[in-house]
């Protein structure tokens, strides 16, 4: 069943590209139809799953080189669940969104984003590492394309950047891959890539510092955490909307879905190690970000370095090796595809309008476009953290979390409480209110049903997942405490700073 | 369906419905949904505060479990409201004034189009949502999101007027500032968590004593930090006076009465912590005192008549959190709650001669207005009175139970107690100042006087309203030796019981009718200069900007407080931060990025001048280097 | 004193004067020769070794050693007295249009 | 001390001092004359090693015909004494040169002496080169039994190079 979910938009995109679509109005009509089956179908898979356990459910496995001990092994749990489904509601929205703004080769365009979606499928769900890392590279070429043929002005440098940069990591990521098979094989006797055989390895310390560096640095370019961040602005700035949801919304979540699988998963006393380093990277990050944000002059560059401030709260929360920093850096993932996803489709509807992203141009939007206005204040809240919208759960998680490891970084991570506010009220107050700026703004014509749809659903969950949370916490968390204990069996993690009375119980 | 849910979630309702299909449904319709909503919540605390009443004094708390919010494995947080008798208290006053400043804002909002009417009490009602969750949670987690939605309502109706860019600043300046004080609550609940493993009231509140001194100090700052955001105490005062930007019932509602009482609501609530750290209470008094004390000084100078209610405010603010700083937390309540009665009062007559004069804010050019508008000035008559503290006046008793327990509380001060007592000059002085250039002498501008005109019914009966609330409230909670029918204090007795002993003023008689004497002596002779100053021929106003001397202009200029944080904070911050992109993202990290590929294209370039250049001989000496290589490598491994 | 030993090692020899001549003479034809003479080296070590182990086939393979220099210095001189014919100088360090 | 290893000698330094004298005089018919001298040398030395047609071959083909082809190029070049600046090109390339021949000498003595000749020895000596006529049929058996697909390629690569020098010259002609 996962197979098909896998491969299912692989024959969708086929279709769309060779099928009998003429018009780019009949290509986008068969896109949305398409991606809509998919959502719903993969949506039935989903409720399917049975997740009260840790384990890894509906498996299927095929074995496609044994010689080499790579096979073909998907699996579904707890973490994976709701990136797929975030990943299935993502696509009807890109959809949505290149309606009107994409004319050439419309099929292609649409063709390849669902092959983008293909590969996505197919590393939350794969558990056998060389497929992982097939679905890891190919990744990057529909996003290639996509950048490269319906980008701004710079696509090319931005394009070749995002996927050279990508690759780098991720080659040191293939020799790790390969040393592990070996390792493998001297352990168990014979080559393997599964990776449930190599959860259960005895990873001597001493390589698992380099095994854990070459992960790391491959999924912390994905992230992207600190320094190696550069390529988010250009890819956002330069990629179409489609391009910019799917980007933001899915792929900043294979590095951090990546981290917690497999560097946590696998490697408890690397992470141990590394947890100090990492959290200054993350917090460097995070606030970092926020900074960058305050100064930015593009409308996509502003929200492209949110993202960067979102995600190094999200790694943070990874590795603070809690409960509360897990579970928030998780739905983490999850609220900024949401909400960054709704920003970006604003951002396009302005484009679209104004066609250009200088936000000197802009000013008093909300005047001529009452109803972006409504939709658009959730979506800034939710960006900031404010309780009642989805943001502020992971936020508080992520805080808590790094607030329970080392209350030195909790605190200077919830300076980006306040970062996040000024420069998402910066940002509102530029776009939406004050004074008319000008004849583009004139020009401005209120969203269509179209987009009031797609932004509609994204607020719809913002308020949903801010007031019920439980609903995505209570079925995360077998999971992600099955990850914690590998992480935490013997070790006892950093003793809370003041003397409980209440006593916190460790999970 | 507790009645309590009711009270929270009606007015929610109500906004969502009015905000989405308002519009449509014209002007009547949203204002009368507005209020009803308003009206029944009221009823329903009504009804739940007696039902509260009813319980015995040991047990009177109400404790709703709405839905679990958090369950991670070790410890749960749920959506749980607690009624006791200090949340009673409060939800009475958010839903009883809102409803009044409800029906004050029908008339006030009439000129807007149907569209931005109902958008106004949508968010006015929201506002009542978001304040009633603060006062009604049972765990720190609903108290801060009742916080931090308190005040996105608060950036809303501040920025109300979307076209000015100034309204937007100024709500934009209150949500950050109130986020700076929001980072310190935060932080203090993640200290809560780490220490007690919950954040529910019931399990931390009843434990404080497990903190360790230095944590407890640690708590209390950071709740007090979240506090004077909220209420606008200290350095994070600044954001008070600009949200008078939004119209003129939100300033009487959000910032007169209500949610800038949060923070003094917050550490009454958390007294428990407060009373394990004497320092953290030493800061919130003084904190308290010299914030009383420097606002108030500079509402003397001030000309826009809304301003000074807002510096008036912050000033009063002040008074409470010293209250509570000293450790009475019953008196800092009491003047909470008479505060609420007369700043709205005086907010609501500010508004109704703004409404008369179409706009007109400016004091020097207004004046013998009594005539005109006999209601407006009757009523704010009554508000300054109470303000300044004229004897019998519920603010005249609940002043004086604060300064009385700054000189002889628990933790009392005669610093403390000075400060107040110069405040309580001040104060005097500056409401004198504005009734007088307001309502009486010659009017200075003919025009504007001849054009204004009394306020509507739907505006002049909530004044009435308010004055006479104003007035009873005083009653509630006269000094000990008078009566000793102490409504007010047995009401909040329960909550406060955990107190070692509730805290008598250990003072004589003689040293409180001598206090009285003096405070009544001090309103008389500066209401005096100001009668004299104000209503005599040369108005005593010097035009804008041309400071007369240095002490005027530094208080003209608000102590430079905007001045210096939007140096140290908005100019800095962004220089850095654009420094920080000029050179470190894109010179030192991406720098390296293209440097790499471009070392990369580089070298390419040299070896290929290097290696390919024609040079046959060259050719040949590498070819023979090669074989010389391949022939040794061979001869090495081939043992 | 004369076992193949000395044979080889006069080939080695002669090899290695014919790689210094190549890569020291500037003049073409001259770095022909050398090329030949290291094609001769090779086939003194064949004669050698074809008399020290009895093998008439090291004969042969010389054959076509000669065979192929012959054909190798035939082109080769071909192409020289071409270029000459343009450059009007052979001077092989000046000869260097064919560069990457 | 026989009259064979008198003459062994005599050739031998004899080829190798004419090496010696080709890579170093300036003039190139003086090269080409060396060099013809250096080759009869080594017919010699073919002759005394049992391989009596080779010599011959060697005097024929290699003295006679490609010697003659050199001199023609030299006379068709008319060069006009290149060699004047000297034959070598600085000191540095000249160290260079000298450093890798003698690492090759160095390198093919040691490699020699790493893989002794005895070891290439077959089992059995099928056929020995064996003296005067002997060697002639031994060769050819050699040549055309075993080494008859070498010969014919042989035969084509030599058919190429006339070709090949056929269509150079016609260009020549042409401009």
């Amino acid at each position: 069943m996962l197979s098909l979910i896998i491969f299912s938009p692989l024959a969708f995109a086929l279709a769309l590209a060779f099928g009998p679509w003429g018009g780019h109005k009949s290509a986008r009509r068969a896109a949305l139809v398409l991606s809509l089956a998919q959502a719903a179908f993969t949506a039935w898979v989903l409720w399917g799953g049975d997740f009260s356990a840790a384990g890894f459910q509906l498996q299927e496995r095929l074995a496609w080189l044994p010689a080499l001990g790579a096979g073909y092994h998907v699996g579904l749990d707890g973490i994976s669940r709701w990136l797929v489904a975030l990943n299935a509601l993502l696509l009807p929205i890109a959809v949505l969104s290149s309606w009107n703004a994409v004319e050439r080769y419309p099929r292609a365009h649409y063709a390849l984003m669902f092959a983008l979606q293909s590969m996505v499928y197919g590393v939350f769900l794969s558990l056998d590492m060389l497929q992982f890392y097939i679905f890891w590279e190919a990744s990057l070429l529909p996003m290639y394309f996509l950048i490269g043929v319906w980008g701004g002005e710079r696509r090319l440098y931005a394009t070749v950047k995002f996927v050279l940069y990508t690759l780098a990591g991720s080659l040191l990521m293939l020799l790790a891959l390969v040393w592990m098979a070996f390792l493998a094989r001297t352990q168990t006797g014979h080559l393997s890539f599964d990776f449930l055989d190599w959860s259960s390895l005895a990873i001597p310390a001493g390589q698992q510092m380099w095994l854990f560096a070459a992960f790391f640095l491959a999924f912390a370019i994905k992230v992207p955490l600190f320094p190696f961040h550069t390529w988010l602005p250009d890819a956002h700035v330069e990629a179409p909307t489609a391009g910019s949801i799917l980007l933001a919304g899915v792929l900043l979540k294979l590095g951090t879905y990546a981290l917690m699988r497999f560097n946590l998963g696998l490697f408890p006393e690397a992470a141990h190690a590394f947890q100090k380093p990492v959290l200054i990277i993350c917090l460097i990050g995070a606030v970092y970000g926020a900074l960058m944000v305050l100064v930015q002059r593009d409308f996509k560059k502003m929200v492209a370095y949110s993202s960067v401030s979102h995600m190094g709260l999200c790694v943070l929360g990874l590795f603070s090796f809690t409960l509360a920093g897990e579970q928030g850096a998780l739905l983490t993932m999850l609220n900024h595809g949401i909400s960054t996803g709704a920003l970006f489709l604003i951002v396009g509807m302005f484009y679209e309008r104004t066609h250009t992203r200088d936000l000197s141009v802009y000013g008093g939007a909300v005047l001529k476009m009452p109803v972006l206005g409504l939709l658009f204040l959730p979506v800034a809240l939710s960006s900031m953290g404010v309780p009642g919208t989805n943001g502020f759960v992971n936020e508080f998680l992520c805080l808590r979390g790094a607030f329970e490891a080392f209350p030195w970084a909790g605190a200077v991570a919830a300076l980006t409480v306040i970062l996040g506010a000024a420069y998402m009220l910066r940002l509102t107050q530029k776009v939406m209110y004050g004074p008319l700026g000008g004849a583009k703004m004139e020009a401005l014509t209120d969203i269509t049903t179209r987009e009031r749809a797609s932004l509609g659903v994204l607020v719809a969950l913002i308020f949903a997942l801010g007031i019920f949370p439980e609903g995505i916490l209570s079925n995360t968390q077998p999971s992600v405490q099955a990850v914690l204990a590998r992480l935490t069996p013997g070790a006892s993690t950093p003793a809370a700073p003041a003397p409980a009375a209440g006593g916190e119980a460790r999970p | 369906m507790n009645p309590l849910l009711v009270v929270l979630f009606l007015p929610l309702a109500t906004a969502v419905f009015n905000r989405l299909f308002g519009a449509r449904l014209g002007k009547g319709a949203a204002a009368g949904l507005a209020c009803a909503s308003v009206l029944v919540a009221f009823a329903f605390a009504a009804d739940s505060v007696l039902g509260l009443a009813a319980l015995p004094a040991a047990s009177r708390q109400v404790l709703v479990h709405v839905y679990d919010l958090l369950d991670l494995a070790s410890f749960r947080v749920g959506f749980d409201l607690l009624l006791d008798p200090l949340s009673g208290m409060m939800i009475l006053v958010v839903t009883g004034i809102g409803f009044l400043i409800h029906l004050y804002a029908v008339g006030y909002m009439h000129e807007e189009d149907a569209g931005e009417y109902a958008r106004f009490f949508a968010y006015v009602n929201f506002f009542v949502f978001s304040m009633l969750t603060l006062v009604l949670a049972a765990n720190f987690l609903v108290i801060f999101t009742g916080w931090e939605l308190v005040g996105v309502s608060s950036y809303l109706l501040i920025g109300f007027y979307r076209g000015k860019t100034s309204a937007a600043d100024a709500g934009k300046k209150a949500f950050i500032v109130n986020r700076v004080g929001d980072f310190g609550f935060l932080m203090a609940i993640f200290l809560i968590w780490n220490a007690f493993g919950s954040l529910d009231f019931s399990a931390v509140l009843p434990h404080a004593a497990a903190l360790s001194p230095g944590m407890a100090t640690a708590v209390g700052l950071l709740l007090f930090m979240g506090a004077a955001g909220k209420s606008a105490q200290g350095p994070l005062h600044v954001w008070l006076p600009d949200a008078m930007e939004g119209p003129t019932p939100v300033s009487a509602l959000i910032h007169a009465a209500t949610m800038v009482t949060a923070g003094v609501f917050l550490v009454a609530r958390c007294h428990a912590i407060f009373e394990l750290s004497p320092l953290a209470l030493g800061v919130v008094a003084w904190t308290g005192a010299l914030t009383a004390f420097l606002a108030a000084t500079v509402a003397m100078v001030q000309v826009d008549i809304k301003r000074v209610w807002a510096y008036s405010t912050v000033s009063q603010l002040g008074y409470m959190v010293l209250g509570v700083g000293v450790g009475a937390y019953t008196a800092g309540l009491f003047h909470l709650l008479t505060h609420a009665f007369f700043k709205a009062l005086l907010f609501l007559a500010a508004g109704s001669v703004m409404h008369a004069l179409h706009g007109e804010l400016d004091m020097r050019r207004m004046g013998g207005l009594w005539r005109k508008m006999p209601l407006t000035c009757a009523t704010m008559i009554v508000g300054a009175a109470c303000l300044a503290g004229v004897p019998l006046t519920s603010g005249f008793f609940s002043k004086d139970e604060i300064l009385l327990m700054a000189l002889r509380g628990p933790h009392a001060d005669f610093g403390l107690w000075l400060l107040g007592y110069l405040g309580a000059a001040c104060t005097a002085f500056y409401s004198g100042r504005l009734i007088f250039s307001v309502f009486f002498g010659k009017p200075r501008d003919h025009h504007a006087y001849e054009h204004a005109h009394e306020s509507p019914w739907v505006m002049g009966l909530p004044l009435v309203l308010l004055a006479v609330g104003s007035l009873a409230v005083g009653l509630l909670g006269l000094p000990g030796f008078l009566t000793h029918w102490q409504p007010f204090t047995d009401w909040l007795a329960p909550v406060f019981a955990d107190l070692k002993a509730v805290p008598e003023a250990s003072a004589s008689r003689a040293l409180v009718l001598g206090l009285m004497a003096l405070y009544t002596g001090t309103v008389a002779v500066l209401g005096w200069i100001a009668w004299r100053l104000y209503t005599g021929e040369a108005a005593a106003h010097p035009a804008d900007g041309e400071a007369t001397s240095a002490l005027h202009r530094l208080l003209w200029n608000k102590y430079f407080f905007d001045e210096a944080y939007g140096f140290v904070f908005v100019r800095a911050l962004l220089g850095y931060s654009r420094w920080l992109w000029r050179w470190v993202d894109q010179g030192l990290v991406d720098g390296t990025v293209n440097g790499v590929a471009a070392a990369a294209q580089a070298a390419g370039d040299f070896l290929r001048g290097r290696v390919h250049n024609g040079r046959t001989r060259q050719y040949a000496a590498y070819l023979a280097a090669g074989a010389c290589l391949l022939l040794g490598l061979a001869l090495i491994y081939h043992r | 004193m004369f076992g193949v030993g000395f044979f080889l090692a006069l080939a080695f020899a002669l090899f290695a004067v014919g790689a210094f001549g190549v890569l020291t003479r500037r003049d073409p034809l001259v770095m022909f020769m050398c090329i030949e003479m290291m094609f001769n080296s090779g086939n003194l070590a064949l004669v050698a070794l074809s008399r020290y182990l009895g093998l008439a086939s090291g004969h042969a393979l010389v054959f076509f050693v000669v065979a192929v220099a012959a054909a190798e210095v035939a082109v080769g001189l071909g192409i020289i007295i071409a270029i000459f014919r343009t450059e009007k100088d052979v001077n092989v360090d000046h000869l260097s249009e064919l560069k990457g | 001390m026989g009259l064979r290893e008198v003459l062994l000698a005599v050739f031998a330094f004899g080829a190798l001092a004419f090496a010696l004298a080709v890579v170093s005089t300036r003039n190139t018919v003086y090269a080409a004359l060396e060099f013809v001298a250096h080759l009869l040398c080594l017919a010699a030395l073919y002759c005394l090693l049992d391989a009596p047609l080779l010599g011959v071959l060697q005097v024929m083909v290699y003295a006679g015909a490609i010697m003659v082809l050199f001199l023609f190029a030299v006379m068709m070049l008319d060069i006009q004494e290149t060699g004047r600046e000297s034959a070598f090109q600085g000191p540095g390339q000249v160290a260079g040169a000298l450093l890798l021949a003698a690492l090759l000498f160095a390198l093919l003595v040691f490699g020699a002496d790493r893989f002794p000749a005895a070891a290439l020895a077959p089992a059995a000596a099928p056929g020995a080169p064996g003296v005067g006529a002997d060697n002639v049929v031994r060769v050819a058996r050699a040549l055309f039994e075993r080494g008859a697909l070498v010969f014919e390629a042989v035969g084509v690569l030599l058919l190429t190079a006339v070709v090949a020098v056929m269509v150079m010259a016609k260009r020549r002609l042409e401009n």
